[in-house]
């Protein structure tokens, strides 16, 4: 029984990949957006029923590969699978007229199995394989529109997933030898932890996940990408694959061994990414950049709080339950956001009321309203945290809370007399639901304790900045004041136009090198050539060949008396 | 059989040579069965040969063409990897030139050459001694002249030219090199490594320096690349085949038997000759890239990623390590593979297309999706990506640098890979993402038998490539089969 | 009368039955080539030792013929050759720039007469007989010039007397100095003193003006410019090669003891300034047979660069055979080449290298036969001429000759730019190839095509058969008598 | 050895001294003449400056010899026999039209 349970896994990989490669066939493509919803459903069933920590070797693939669910491995697979599978109903309704369903649904399905395969794999070099298909071949996802600010969001998608596959290969690379050429995820985070490893290495992982993840300073392509996708990849790209950068994370940073340095790092530039990418979102037009700036914002919360673990050297234990919890949340909470964007142009009036109020809920879920789930994976997240940290995480409840409201507050306008769809509408809701739900249901197993054991009172008092944020929005609307319109991707434009620049003077460079280099060629050969001619002239005279005849005898009569 | 094994794989392929030479080109029909035939017979032949060396039995023939230096064929596993290699990419680009020619002039010509080149190729393979080696090595550059001179336009003439000045000069060095160290320790057999104790080091430098510089150029390292690019003016097949495979593949296992075969990793490593090679090996890969990325045309951009891509072998054979051997030899196959995919693909999208420019590549993979996606597949394999093949020699290469001591190289391979990536993602963005030009035909790209000769080849070396990444631990696969070399001996 | 008088006896047998049959003599060779084949097969296989006392008198007096090594690889190798430049003239008649039936008759005679003179000259140890035997291939040699341009070949024949005198100067010193002019009898008496250097000079001389060799090779490019393609194969495979059998004789087995090793550089240096020069002169060409010709004078050099190497062996056997086996495989890949570059002459428009286009299509089988003498020529493998390279190239460096080692490299590569920039230009395609492709003349068809593939296929097989060649050419080796003496021991 | 031996000057010295002088006239004419005829008279002088030392020279102990002689004759007749091919070919040179060709190949300038 428990060998068929673990064959879930591989399934969970194969049967996406299947369905992809269906979608190739000639005149199947719409057939099988409509089939989106089957993909991920093994890799739910195996998040629930798969024994935990029970590796399925999968000998000769790759470098004899395995899989293998680990007990945070699999909040994150459950999350994730859940989310593609309602936005995977979403979009087989959203995208039922689209007009490339091939390269949808191919692409889906492949970026499904590529998060899916990243939750379970048990060798780093599955794991590098499952990242890769994740992080590249959701470029198509990103460009699906191929409207030119999607492709230009696209590009810069690509390029910074590229060097992120870069500089995670390297570490792996590193660390692996560091690990003595072993594969096992486990023994390579324990080799990161060991001061023989190149000390690169975990730099380089960092930085790699950091930029799947939205890392402070390498956030600049998500607040672009995110948005170009459809609705329902939006949501996927936001609420799961965003978290296989931080399950990267979550799999290979060394915790339980104090590394102070990287640490540090990590948690300084997560924190300001925090903060700094929530007010960003303040300046956003676009009701996904607004999200899109809060994944950002709220990965920073997930990774400060890492670093801060990494730093200390607390054990994975404290700490990894309430994260997986976090992000579960945060994912299923965001991908339901997202899909409420597409739904609100659908939504008529007193519809748009009810999708509001859901709306507000998520976000307030979200900023750690009281009662609410956000509140209750946010306390759990406190204690792993430390007393900065926990401060900090109560005080973001204050710009989450700005960045939601200004979420709502630029939600697309629909007609009047509209209703959505029900497919969609049924999608948003359960994905809200599980996203409200879900905590309360597995708090209780990670935690080791009841979540109304939760000192509900402190919740409320904690609550304090949210209620700063309320004060700050009526008065803001009072005022009739207007945040600055910020660009997407903030840094992105100027660094873009400098590249730019460089490249041109570059090649004018390099062009005038090479031509200055060919120019100085001289052209000799006429003045030996009549030279050459004169000489065989003499040797063929008949009185050169007696005078030579006598030279020769000489030479040789010399050089043998001699 | 023990003893003819490795003639008939000479053999066969001259029969086909024959054959191809001696039909008229009306008949061009029972040239290409026989061309077929032929290259088929090997591939069961080789598969047979693959499951006997397995079990360890070695296939040696011997012959005295002159006194004291045998011409020696012998199939050890080493042999018989690239011989794999080059059998089967020879059935692919066979069925591929039939119809890619279709009936153009010169047929019989240009297959009998062709079949010499895979003549020599096999021959350079199974060289059991350094003279041996040297006579395939120059046969290959002969065959390939008429191949590369095809066309016999002004173009294909000067490359012909290039590339004959450049070979032959560099085979020269390599006969000088193995010649001045038979003076000194009788004829060098790759079984039986010479004893090199008591020669002076400058001599033995010297010596690998010739040897090297001579071998380098087919095998297109930094100064002795120039014909490599020269070359792609010849017909496609024969880009595919011999430049992405047999001839640069001839070069870069040349090194790997001096280094592991003739001077052994003891002595290279004594004599610090490992790591200036292995730094000229690198700029090699990051300058290819470099000049790749300035190309504008697609066969030449594929020729310098060729000579950038043929250095991670001798990297691998520099850096002197268990994992960076494997990475090295592994590579040998992988980048065969992928890169005669690409070739293939470039190709059929200039026969099928006019396609020739990087900038006339816009919309192609709307019009010949099979094509453009066994390209993908191919270009995403030599940017490193998994699970296509060119990610499991990357890993190793990468370990193995770090084994040695040398970490820049991982620095200098995820430059390269970023490079990689910067010049092919380009070809794909313009392929699939652009719209086609409007004055380009609709076609349909596998309407006739030719159609799908000439595009499916590019579609199994693809899956094949993907495969050799995805299954790299099973039986057979070129990893598992690089890993017995290795544990055969390489490892000491 | 045995095998080695009929070598001689048959050619000069057929000479006489061609001037008697004129027109229908041609006929004839359909006879000879096959007869002189198997005898020279015969020659080749016979054990070691044979010998002729030509008259049965005893040596001072007697003509010795004697069958060792290199006078059976040549004597083969000459018959191959000769046969086949004989069946090749059958289809494809000679006519001379002057035309007519008058020359084409007096091919086949001076082809016979070549043919027994080198024979002759091949076995003979006599150096008076030599001399008679050298008089008769210039003479043939000479005429066979004339059927192209009869200023070219009086200016051989003039050069080629001067080189006959000088060498029957020095054998006439000889006679007075020794009473003997038997080789291998001068080498038990030979001493050093003024008059035998003296003859050795002469003699020497004289014969590198009939192997044209640098600089004394002005003689040959012209003779073979113009000459019928036949007629250029057999001056270059043959007549050149006789000089050097003869100074062979005399270097290595009639005077080892007192050619000291810088008379020996001498040749060497003039052998590697004739690999150079040769090849720059042949890369300047812009016509076809004046290429090839400079080739032979380049590849005449690498015979007596080899001469320091074979001296200064410490098992010479080797670079013997080397040179011994470039000679042969020279001869075969020269005789293939000028009979290939006769047919491609015929078929281009003009006798420029740039109106070879779209030759390589019209005729592969004579662009293959070009291509694989060219193959031998450069010493790529598997040839011939790769093997002889290798052999050689092995003792330069094994003695520490780095400078002759050098010129073998350099000279391979150069011979490699000259002969690929001829085949390449049959590669280029033929549309405005010449003002006049309309006269073009028919192209040939394959008959034609089989004389010089048939020798060039030689040229390449002997490559594979290098073990046997060398043992043949180690038959009778001077240094394996007990009259032995060391070079290096000579002052 | 005979060439440096203090010897009594015999009749064979004489032929011989008188061969060497025509020799060195012979080899004299050919450098400094241009004409063909002129070079094969000037070949034929040293021809016969040769055969004269052979001849001078090659006397053994006994006063006949049948060596050298036998020698000397074959060469004349070798000789003559060249001499007329040579002459013949002057003629043949001197009657034919001068054709392009035959300037470009042989370059003449006799």
């Amino acid at each position: 029984m428990t060998a068929d349970l673990s064959l879930l896994l591989p399934l969970a990989v194969l049967w996406p990949m299947l369905l992809a490669s269906l979608s190739l066939l000639p005149g199947w493509g719409p057939r099988m957006v409509t089939l989106l919803p089957l993909g991920p459903l093994p890799g739910l069933a195996a998040a629930v029923i798969t024994p935990r920590d029970t590796p399925v070797a999968l000998p000769g693939i790759l470098l004899d590969g395995g899989l293998e669910l680990t007990g945070t491995g699999a909040l994150f697979l459950g999350g994730a699978a859940l989310l593609w599978f309602w936005a995977g109903v979403y979009a087989a309704f959203y995208l039922r007229h689209d007009g490339r369903p091939t390269s949808f649904a191919l692409f889906w399905n492949l970026v499904l199995a590529g998060n899916l395969g990243v939750f379970i794999a048990a060798d780093i070099i599955s794991f590098y394989v499952f990242f890769a298909l994740v992080s590249l071949l959701a470029y198509p996802l990103v460009i699906h529109d191929r409207k030119p600010a999607s492709m230009r969001a696209g590009t810069v998608y690509l390029v910074l997933a590229v060097l992120g596959e870069v500089a995670i290969l390297v570490g792996l690379m590193l660390a692996s030898y560091g690990a003595g050429g072993a594969i096992g995820i486990e023994a390579v985070r324990a080799a990161l932890a060991l001061p023989s490893t190149h000390p690169a290495a975990l730099g380089l992982l960092i930085a790699g996940f950091g930029i799947k993840a939205g890392l402070m300073p390498l956030h600049v392509w998500l607040p672009v990408a995110h948005p170009a996708a459809p609705v329902p990849a939006s949501a996927v790209l936001s609420g799961a694959i965003v978290k296989a950068g931080i399950f990267g994370l979550v799999a290979f940073l060394p915790l339980g061994t104090p590394a102070l340095g990287a640490g540090t790092v990590l948690m300084i530039l997560a924190f300001t990414g925090l903060f700094l990418a929530a007010l960003l979102a303040l300046g956003q037009a676009g009701a996904k950049s607004v999200l899109a700036y809060s994944t950002v914002s709220q990965m920073g919360l997930v990774m400060g709080v890492l670093g801060y673990a990494l730093a200390q050297g607390s054990a994975p234990a404290t700490l990894l339950p309430a994260l997986a919890l976090f992000t579960l949340h945060h994912g299923l909470a965001k991908g339901a956001l997202f899909l409420g964007v597409g739904l609100a142009p659908t939504c008529g009036r007193a519809w748009r009321w009810g999708l509001m109020a859901v709306l507000a809920v998520l976000g307030l879920s979200l900023a750690g309203g009281p009662l609410l789930a956000g509140a209750l994976v946010k306390s759990a997240l406190k204690d792993p945290a430390g007393a900065l940290g926990a401060t900090l995480i109560g005080l973001s409840a204050l710009t989450t809370a700005l960045a939601m409201a200004r979420y709502l507050a630029v939600l697309p306008r629909s007609k009047p007399r509209r209703r959505p769809p029900v497919l969609m509408a049924l999608a948003f809701l359960a994905l809200a639901g599980a996203a409200l739900w879900l905590p309360w249901l597995l708090y209780a197993d990670l935690a080791d304790k009841s979540p109304l054991a939760t000192d509900l009172r402190a919740q409320i008092t904690d609550a304090w900045p949210l209620g700063l944020a309320v004060l700050l929005i009526a008065g803001a609307a009072a005022v009739g004041l207007k945040p600055p319109a910020l660009p997407e991707g903030d840094a992105l434009g100027p660094v873009q136009r400098r590249a730019a620049a460089l490249t041109v003077a570059a090649r004018a460079a390099m062009r005038a090198g090479s031509r200055s280099l060919r120019r100085s060629r001289p052209k000799p050969q006429t003045v030996i050539a009549e030279d050459l001619d004169r000489v065989e002239d003499i040797f063929r005279e008949g009185a050169a060949a007696a005078i030579l005849l006598l030279a020769v005898t000489g030479a040789i009569l010399a050089s043998v008396l001699i | 059989m023990m003893t003819f094994a490795p003639l008939l794989l000479v053999f066969l392929p001259l029969v086909a040579a024959a054959v191809s030479f001696a039909l008229p080109e009306r008949l061009s029909s029972w040239r290409n069965a026989a061309n077929l035939g032929v290259a088929f017979t090997k591939l069961l032949v080789v598969a047979y040969l693959l499951n006997a060396t397995e079990a360890g039995l070695v296939f040696e023939w011997r012959y005295e063409f002159l006194p004291d230096n045998d011409l020696v064929l012998r199939l050890d596993k080493l042999a018989l990897l690239f011989v794999t290699l080059s059998v089967f990419l020879w059935l692919m680009t066979t069925i591929y030139a039939i119809a890619y020619f279709d009936r153009g002039p010169n047929l019989s010509r240009f297959f009998g050459f062709f079949n010499l080149c895979v003549l020599a190729a096999t021959g350079v393979a199974m060289s059991g001694t350094a003279i041996t080696f040297f006579l395939f090595y120059e046969l290959l550059t002969l065959a390939t002249w008429p191949l590369v001179a095809h066309k016999g336009d002004d173009k294909s003439l000067r490359a012909g030219r290039i590339y004959l000045s450049y070979t032959l000069a560099g085979s020269v060095a390599f006969l000088a090199g193995i010649l001045w160290l038979q003076s000194l320790v009788g004829a060098i057999e790759f079984a039986a490594p010479p004893d090199l104790t008591g020669i002076p080091a400058l001599t033995l430098t010297l010596i690998f320096i010739l040897c090297i510089g001579g071998l380098g150029v087919k095998a297109a390292i930094f100064p002795l690349h120039g014909w490599l690019p020269e070359a792609m003016a010849a017909p496609a097949p024969v880009s595919a085949l011999l430049h992405a495979v047999a001839v640069v593949k001839a070069g870069a296992f040349g090194i790997v038997r001096m280094i592991y075969d003739v001077y052994g990793i003891g002595t290279v490593a004594d004599l610090g000759l490992g790591l200036p090679l292995a730094a000229l090996a690198s700029v090699t890969i990051l300058y290819g890239s470099v000049r790749a990325l300035m190309q504008t045309d697609l066969k030449k951009r594929l020729a310098y990623s060729t000579v950038s891509q043929v250095s991670y072998i001798i990297l691998g054979a520099s850096l002197i390590g268990p994992y960076a051997v494997i990475g090295g030899l592994v590579h040998l196959v992988h980048q065969g593979i992928m890169k005669i995919t690409l070739f293939m693909c470039a190709g059929a999208l200039a026969n099928r297309m006019g396609i020739k420019a990087i900038a006339d590549l816009d919309g192609a993979g709307r019009l010949m999706p099979v094509t453009m996606a066994a390209f993908s597949v191919g270009a995403l394999g030599m940017i490193g990506l998994p699970p296509v093949a060119g990610f499991i020699s990357k890993w190793y290469l990468g370990i193995g640098a770090l084994q040695s001591d040398a970490a820049w190289v991982v620095a200098v391979l995820a430059g390269s890979s970023l490079l990689n990536a910067a010049y092919f993602l380009p070809l794909l963005y313009r392929a699939w993402l652009l719209p086609p030009p409007a004055d380009r035909p609709a076609i349909r790209e596998l309407a006739t038998t030719r159609d799908r000769m000439l595009i499916l080849p590019a579609a199994v070396t693809a899956l094949v490539s993907l495969g050799a990444g995805i299954f790299a631990s099973l039986p057979f696969s070129p990893l598992a089969w690089v890993t017995l070399i290795a544990e055969g001996g390489y490892l000491r | 009368m045995n095998l080695l008088g009929l070598l001689v006896a048959v050619p000069l047998g057929f000479m006489v039955a061609a001037l008697l049959l004129r027109g229908s003599g041609r006929w004839l060779i359909l006879a000879a080539a096959p007869v002189m084949a198997g005898l020279a097969l015969w020659l080749a296989l016979l054990p070691p030792g044979t010998t002729l006392l030509v008259g049965n008198w005893d040596l001072p007096l007697g003509i010795l013929l004697r069958a060792d090594g290199v006078a059976r690889l040549m004597v083969l190798a000459g018959a191959l050759v000769i046969g086949a430049i004989g069946l090749h003239a059958l289809v494809d008649p000679p006519g001379g720039n002057d035309g007519g039936a008058a020359t084409a008759e007096t091919f086949w005679p001076l082809l016979y007469l070549m043919w027994a003179g080198a024979n002759a000259g091949f076995l003979t140890t006599d150096l008076f007989n030599l001399y008679v035997t050298l008089e008769m291939v210039s003479l043939a040699a000479v005429a066979l010039a004339a059927m192209g341009s009869l200023a070219a070949a009086l200016r051989y024949f003039m050069i080629a007397m001067l080189g006959s005198l000088a060498y029957l100067l020095g054998v006439a010193l000889l006679v007075a100095n020794y009473n003997t002019v038997d080789v291998t009898l001068l080498a038990q008496v030979a001493r050093l003193d003024l008059a035998t250097v003296m003859a050795l000079g002469l003699m020497t001389a004289g014969l590198l003006i009939k192997a044209a060799l640098f600089p004394m090779h002005g003689w040959l490019p012209p003779a073979h410019a113009a000459a019928p393609a036949p007629a250029s194969a057999l001056l270059s495979a043959i007549a050149v090669k006789l000089g050097f059998v003869i100074l062979l004789r005399l270097w290595f087995e009639a005077f080892p003891a007192i050619t000291g090793s810088a008379a020996l550089h001498v040749l060497g240096g003039l052998g590697a300034a004739a690999v150079i020069y040769g090849s720059i002169q042949a890369m300047r060409q812009d016509r076809l047979k004046p290429l090839v010709a400079y080739s032979t004078v380049a590849q005449v050099g690498y015979l007596f660069l080899a001469f320091p190497l074979v001296a200064g062996a410490v098992e010479p056997s080797s670079a013997w055979a080397g040179m011994t086996l470039h000679g042969v495989a020279h001869m075969l890949a020269k005789a293939a080449m000028f009979l290939a570059a006769g047919l491609m002459l015929k078929a281009a428009a003009g006798d420029r290298i740039a109106d070879l286009g779209g030759l390589a299509q019209a005729m592969p089988l004579t662009v293959t036969a070009f291509g694989l003498a060219a193959v031998s020529l450069m010493g790529l493998p598997p040839s011939g001429g790769f093997t002889a390279k290798f052999l050689l190239l092995s003792a330069a460096i094994e003695q520490g000759a780095f400078l002759y080692a050098g010129v073998l490299v350099v000279g391979g590569l150069l011979a490699a730019v000259y002969l690929f920039r001829a085949l390449s230009a049959c590669f280029a395609p033929l549309a405005g190839a010449g003002p006049d492709t309309a006269s073009r003349g028919p192209v040939t068809g394959g008959v034609k095509a089989v004389a010089p593939l048939a020798l060039a296929g030689l040229a390449i097989v002997m490559g594979f058969a290098g073990t046997a060649l060398v043992d043949v050419s180690a038959i009778e080796v001077p240094w394996a008598t007990p009259t032995v003496i060391q070079p290096e021991v000579a002052p | 050895m005979e060439l440096l031996a203090p010897e009594p000057v015999s009749a064979g010295h004489i032929y011989a001294v008188t061969g060497a002088i025509l020799t060195a006239l012979g080899f004299y004419a050919f450098i400094v003449r241009r004409h063909a005829l002129r070079q094969l008279l000037a070949v034929n002088v040293v021809g016969a400056g040769v055969f004269l030392i052979l001849g001078g020279l090659g006397r053994g102990p006994d006063a006949i010899d049948p060596m050298p002689q036998a020698l000397v004759i074959t060469g004349i007749v070798v000789a003559v026999a060249l001499t007329a091919f040579g002459a013949a070919m002057i003629v043949r040179l001197a009657e034919a039209p001068r054709s392009p060709d035959q300037g470009k190949a042989g370059k003449p300038d006799a």
